[in-house]
């Protein structure tokens, strides 16, 4: 009887991981399949600069530019500062208000993406308009701001529990030896939990990614890459921006439908690039404590 | 009372009369429980004091309330004075770092790092000075062989220190305190998971030690402290019920209840 | 027992009609249920084409692909009422004299051979040229009134917005912007340019004139079925058409027909 | 000295990201709450609503979207303590578990409005289950399903070794490890996983909204395959099309309860972590 | 070599020749480390047999490996064999589980599960059997009174485990592997953080459970395995070195390692 629950357990972890590989391949496959058309018929012309529909042109570069730009952005900001937010929470709020602190920090999570749009549009971008003095404060740079509001909370909940999950007697031991609190954290606390950071700055990375409403909204929506280049001041498109704005207008079937999706694939394809560059410090199945 | 009785005996081993650490009137509660009532103690200079007692009497409490590493277990709360070279150690604007580093500790638990070996060692002082690569390599091995580990390790210090056997885990604990060259070392039970040849030599060490050093040395193991200590102290149930110079409670002590637990092993010799 | 249901998707631009509409109308008929959904005018379609839906909402002409996409579709549209796109500035600039254009002076705006409001006589801004999303029915008129073409590509363009609300928006926040907008969403922050014709009259973006069909951008608001419409849709589309329903038309802010 | 400095500039710093992440909560709040209490009313909540969200309540949005979500959580919840537990307790092989990483990350990384693409042409166009809310349960399930893996995985896998070997010392097989030990410390874990995966999905539109709702002319649904109206599709109804001032407002108040149901939900998952037990670290 | 050290001496002793475990040829490897060679031992039935030697030997990873807890280890592989009542342990059809409920095991750092003192205490037990709330209680009693630790902790068994002292919670580790009833009872340094008193205590429960239970009782204190010690095993640097008769290796060991390893210990008493 005992074996028998052991089995049932087994082939239900077996099954749920099957589930999940299975949702993967098959969103993948189907992505594959609505993107073949632009991949067989445009071909390497998606890697041109312009897009526009009715002529048959379906360059995606502006969009992939604009993409990473904005994520660029946003982890630059949300990640310091989920860091430097999730030290607080886990080392140096007294335990009895972490979870309260914590939970209200989570609360930003909750704050719908099409929320964050009408609010960036409200304040966000009327606040780079003035400070810049631009024409108009619908730009990248106003929407990796908002992005990176938008992953704080991820990054900041899951950084302070990989925080929380290491055991006291290191914090003890490293006191113990005259050691100041940064320099536990740095020299401890944080090479322990950087498999679990990494992971969390992925998800993070993964997020900023896919967040389509509230870019939408706020980032122009203009299929140009900057000139200069770096002048992140000025309006762009993000793939789910375009995704966000164009896909529901697009006939399916069509090779517009298709490059659209197309974008989409070409998302899931970064992920899993990154993914795999980092694996090497996600293989975190070796356990650090004893 | 427990003064007068402490330094009678200091005179007569001839040293000066100088505490390094006074524990006046010192109380802890945990969450409404009350593990040490009214402990006053002074812990003269230069000598191994062993603190002996039954599990759970709070001797582990006492000694980390030395420095201050029990400050932020939860649900904590302490009554009395701490003086460290005549200062009190509980004032707000003691910086505890500093603190730790003169009063260094080694935990009942063995606690490793997961660096390797050398990193162990070096964890500490490395960040009390700058030292060279070659400085490192000769503090790690002054302090490895003073544990009697070097042997062992010599090979392969730059191996994960996680996969040492918890004795060696353990002295590997003791050398790293002992690098960072603390005035006083407190030991909670630090050969309990020791064979009897690495527990001498480390003895040794400490008598040796206390030349320089003044070493506070938690065990339940009486042998041991017969072995090592100059004084002796002994609690029980939160109280400290006798303290004094080692020879005269081991050969006579005076209160009832030290009578009784030392009876217990002595019937065994 | 299932109630009978209609079910319709679509547009967004169409919705707010519909959405009133079918709840004036269930008030006669309670036993009819009326499913409105947003989605855009390629949910429309598809979903109609899909026989998912019983009415599409679409702001745009059904593309050649669509017909073919769905040979057992006979994609019939009906026009419910008219809209105006208006072109519209920003009240600074209406307010410093520019109260009209021909309509080559904003085709040049948005072919960003005009670059400042001082080339057209107002004060020396840059002009914030804002278009609208390609695909939206509001900008295949305004651009086949103004370029000639429903699917020109506006170089000038600075922004790309969606929704009346959002263009409405931009042109608020911003001191030296053009924009197009359906009429229903005009007001003193956002005002609409008098349109000065070939022959030098200026035609005001005024409801009269639209009624009059003397305003020269307008689209028609349509919706689509498949084939002629039966029973209970057909009962819904001559509710739309009637009095009543034309008279929601007009309280969404839009203008009806005939 | 020096390192005292550092470690001053240290708590310093601390000091000004967690001030700028308060400001950034309290601003935030603060507008949502602003500009929607004064469209809350207990009309509001009770009501249904009418004149194209201008007049009468959210009672069915707030439904919707409380149905929705519950389902995709419990949807989610199994498939993901399952694919962490297997992760962390049955992966041995390094290549398999770099495989699996990959996945989870890349599901993380399809973004909002391609599920809602993937909902249409699998389940509402091959399998043909026509506009249902339980689609949109399953497709935000699986939105959810890489937070609440990673999540979950990570309060497993921390758990230290001893206590895996103590329990099985004492005759407990696998399973009963897993269940007696790992479980209730994953719990944790899996709740906060849970709780930003259903904070996201529940103000998703672009996912939905092609497959699950309907803007109005639903009640409460008596079947499976029936659409719901759900809150972030009105608000997006509304902050879009409405031209009426008191539509716009209602899309306010709408985001106020949004917020205020995700702040419900922390609240009992704050209370459910607070009575669990977790592994002690001393 | 090392079988015919044994056998004789069992005669002597007059038990019946049954041996419960038999290890054969037992290697293991951890890492290309070689840390276990050759280990040849049989272990008899209700008896004590102790296992000595220096930390880092291997005592902990050879009596891990009875109950294949060690199974899990990254890196680590075996060869060999070890035979539980006649059978093979390391078959694959082996149920784990079951053969760890019969072969019990109290681990050297003392891990208490996040639970009650009672829950920790029918932790093991009440998986293997249902109990009624009566029972359970009895259970408790028996087994915490057996550890010694009823009277400290019987008012408050409903307390978080967690809060008990590092001794208090190495007792409580004993009682819940007493709990389950196993055949073998592996204690790896059982005894390691506790005062002699309770120390005293549980050797004398060990003395009287081996009527019942076999049992092999890893430590560092050869006093310890003086007392209780019915047969020795000594390892050396993952060798065998010598395994017999406790008094007889202790009187007069033949090899000269072990002779110098217990000359240590003996020239203090
Ligand atoms: N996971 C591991 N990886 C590499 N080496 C290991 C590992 N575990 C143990 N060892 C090594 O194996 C040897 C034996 O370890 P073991 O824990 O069995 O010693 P022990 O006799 O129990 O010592 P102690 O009395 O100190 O507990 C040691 O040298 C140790 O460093
Ligand atoms: N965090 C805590 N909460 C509640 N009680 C505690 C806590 N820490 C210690 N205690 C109690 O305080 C008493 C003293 O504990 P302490 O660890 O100081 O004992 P000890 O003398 O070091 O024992 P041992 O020799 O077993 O390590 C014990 O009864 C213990 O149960
Ligand atoms: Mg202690
Ligand atoms: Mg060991």
């Amino acid at each position: 009887m005992l074996g028998s629950t052991s089995k049932i357990g087994k082939y239900y972890v077996y099954g749920s991981t099957l589930i999940s590989a299975f949702i993967v391949f098959l969103i993948f496959t189907i992505l594959i399949i609505s993107s073949w058309d632009a991949i067989t018929t445009v071909g390497l012309d998606l890697l041109k600069f312009q897009w526009n529909p009715a002529t048959g042109e379906f360059g995606i570069i502006p969009m992939l530019f604009g993409t990473l730009v904005v994520t660029f952005i946003a982890l630059l900001i949300a990640v310091p500062l989920g860091i430097y937010t999730a030290i607080f929470t886990s080392e140096i709020l007294p335990s009895k208000y972490r979870f309260i602190v914590k939970s209200l920090l989570e609360l930003l999570a909750g704050i719908p993406s099409i929320i964050f749009g009408l609010i960036g549009i409200a304040f966000f971008s009327i606040w780079v308009q003035n400070i810049f003095d631009l024409q108009s404060g619908r730009t990248i740079f106003t929407a990796g701001i908002l992005l990176s509001i938008m992953i704080l909370p991820t990054i900041i909940t899951l950084t302070d529990d990989a925080f929380h999950n290491i055991p006291d007697k290191y914090r003890e031991t490293a006191k113990g030896l005259g050691l100041y609190k940064f320099e536990i954290i740095k020299e401890i606390l944080l090479p322990i939990a950087k498999p679990d950071l990494k992971g969390a700055i992925l998800l993070a990375f993964g997020r900023a990614l896919g967040e389509t409403m509230a870019v939408m909204l706020v980032i122009g929506s203009i299929d140009r890459i900057p000139s200069p280049i770096y002048n992140w001041l000025s309006p762009g498109q993000t793939i789910t921006s375009k995704l966000g704005r164009e896909i529901a207008e697009t006939s399916f079937g069509s090779v517009h439908f298709s490059a659209m999706i197309f974008m989409g694939l070409l998302l899931f394809i970064i992920v899993l690039i990154l993914t795999i560059l980092s694996q090497n410090s996600l293989k975190s199945n070796r356990r650090l404590y004893e | 009372m427990a003064e007068k009785a402490l330094k009678p005996n200091l005179s007569v081993v001839g040293k000066t009369q100088n505490e390094i650490i006074e524990i006046k009137k010192f109380q802890v509660w945990i969450n409404e429980n009350h593990i040490l009532d009214n402990i006053e103690l002074k812990i003269p200079k230069n000598e191994i004091t062993c603190i002996i007692g039954p599990s759970g009497s709070g001797k582990s409490t006492l000694i980390r309330s030395i420095n201050r590493i029990n400050d932020e277990v939860s649900g904590i709360n302490t009554q009395g004075e701490i003086c460290f070279n005549g200062l009190s150690i509980n004032e707000k604007d003691v910086d505890v770092a500093q603190l730790r580093s003169k009063i260094g500790m080694v935990f009942q638990k063995p606690c490793i790092f997961p660096k390797s070996i050398k990193e162990n060692v070096l964890f500490g002082i490395q960040h009390l000075k700058k030292l060279s690569k070659l400085e490192k390599l000769q503090i790690a091995e002054e302090n490895l062989k003073a544990v009697s580990l070097w042997k062992e390790v010599a090979h392969r210090l730059n191996d994960k220190a996680i996969s040492l056997s918890i004795g060696q885990q353990q002295r590997l604990c003791i050398a790293r305190t002992l690098a960072i060259k603390p005035e006083v070392i407190l030991l909670d039970e630090p050969t309990s998971s020791l064979d009897p040849v690495s527990t001498r030599a480390i003895e040794d060490m400490m008598v040796k030690l206390k030349e320089e050093y003044t070493i506070i040395f938690v065990t339940h193991n009486i042998q041991q402290a017969k072995r090592i200590a100059d004084n002796l102290v002994f609690i029980c149930d939160g109280k400290l019920i006798e303290q004094g110079s080692a020879a005269k409670i081991l050969s006579c002590p005076t209160d009832p209840q030290t009578k009784a637990y030392l009876r217990d092993e002595y019937c065994d010799c | 027992e299932k109630k009978q249901a209609i079910n319709i998707a679509g547009s967004t631009s169409v919705l707010p009609i519909i959405s009133i509409a079918a709840e004036e109308f269930r008030k006669n008929n309670p036993e009819l249920n009326i499913i409105v959904n947003e989605g855009g005018s390629g949910v429309g379609v598809n979903q109609l084409g899909e026989g998912k839906i019983d009415i599409g909402m679409v702001s745009r002409d059904i593309t050649q692909e669509e017909i073919s996409t769905y040979p057992n579709v006979t994609f019939n549209p009906i026009s419910i009422g008219k809209d105006a796109v208006v072109p519209v500035i920003s009240s600074e600039i209406y307010n410093a004299g520019i109260t009209s254009l021909t309509l080559e002076e904003i085709a040049k705006i948005y072919r960003g051979e005009v670059r400042n409001w001082s080339e057209l006589g107002g004060p020396d801004k840059e002009i914030l040229v804002i278009d609208k999303e390609a695909s939206r029915g509001t900008r295949h008129v305004f651009m086949e009134i103004v370029m000639g073409d429903k699917e020109a590509i506006a170089e000038g363009a600075d922004l790309v917005l969606g929704s009346n609300n959002e263009e409405q928006t931009a042109i608020v926040q911003s001191d030296a912007a053009i924009g197009m907008l359906s009429n229903a969403w005009l007001n003193d922050n956002v005002k609409g340019l008098n349109i000065k014709m070939l022959d030098g009259s200026i035609i005001e973006s005024s409801l009269k004139n639209i009624i009059d069909n003397k305003f020269p951008i307008t689209r028609d608001l349509l919706i689509v079925t498949n084939g002629k419409p039966a029973g209970a849709v057909k009962d819904f589309i001559e509710y739309l058409l009637s009095s009543e329903g034309q008279k929601i038309v007009e309280e969404a802010g839009y203008v009806r027909i005939n | 000295m020096n390192r005292k400095l550092k470690n001053n500039l240290f708590y310093t710093s601390v000091g000004v990201a967690v001030l700028v992440c308060a400001l950034i909560l309290f601003f935030l709040f603060g507008i949502i709450i602003w500009n929607g209490l004064p469209a809350i009313s207990l009309d509001f909540l009770t009501n249904s609503s009418s004149d194209f969200g201008a007049t009468g309540g959210i009672v069915y949005q707030i439904f919707g979207s409380i149905l929705l979500i519950v389902f995709a959580a419990l949807i989610c919840l199994p498939i993901a303590l399952g694919t962490a537990i297997y992760k962390s307790e049955y992966l041995k092989n390094e290549t398999a578990n770099k495989l699996i990483n990959t996945l989870i990350y890349s599901l993380n990384g399809i973004p909002s409005v391609i599920f809602g693409i993937f909902g249409l042409i699998f389940f509402v166009n091959l399998l043909n289950m026509g506009i249902s809310w339980f689609v949109g349960s399953i497709i935000l399930s699986m939105m959810i399903l890489p937070t609440v893996t990673l999540s979950t995985y990570q309060s497993i896998n921390s758990i230290p070794t001893v206590y895996r070997e103590s329990s099985s010392a004492l005759g407990l097989n696998k399973w009963q490890v897993i269940v007696q030990v790992l479980l209730p410390q994953g719990f944790s874990g899996a709740i906060t996983g849970l709780l930003i995966g259903v904070a996201r999905a529940i103000g998703e539109t672009a996912p939905i909204m092609f497959i699950a709702t309907a803007f109005s002319g639903v009640k409460l649904p008596s079947s499976f395959l029936e659409p719901v109206s759900t809150l972030p599709t009105h608000i997006l109804a509304l902050a879009q099309q409405a031209t009426n001032p008191a539509a716009l407002q209602n899309a306010w108040g709408s985001s106020l309860v949004l917020v205020i149901l995700v702040i419900i939900f922390s609240i009992s998952a704050l209370f459910i972590r607070l009575r669990h037990q977790t592994i002690s670290k001393r």
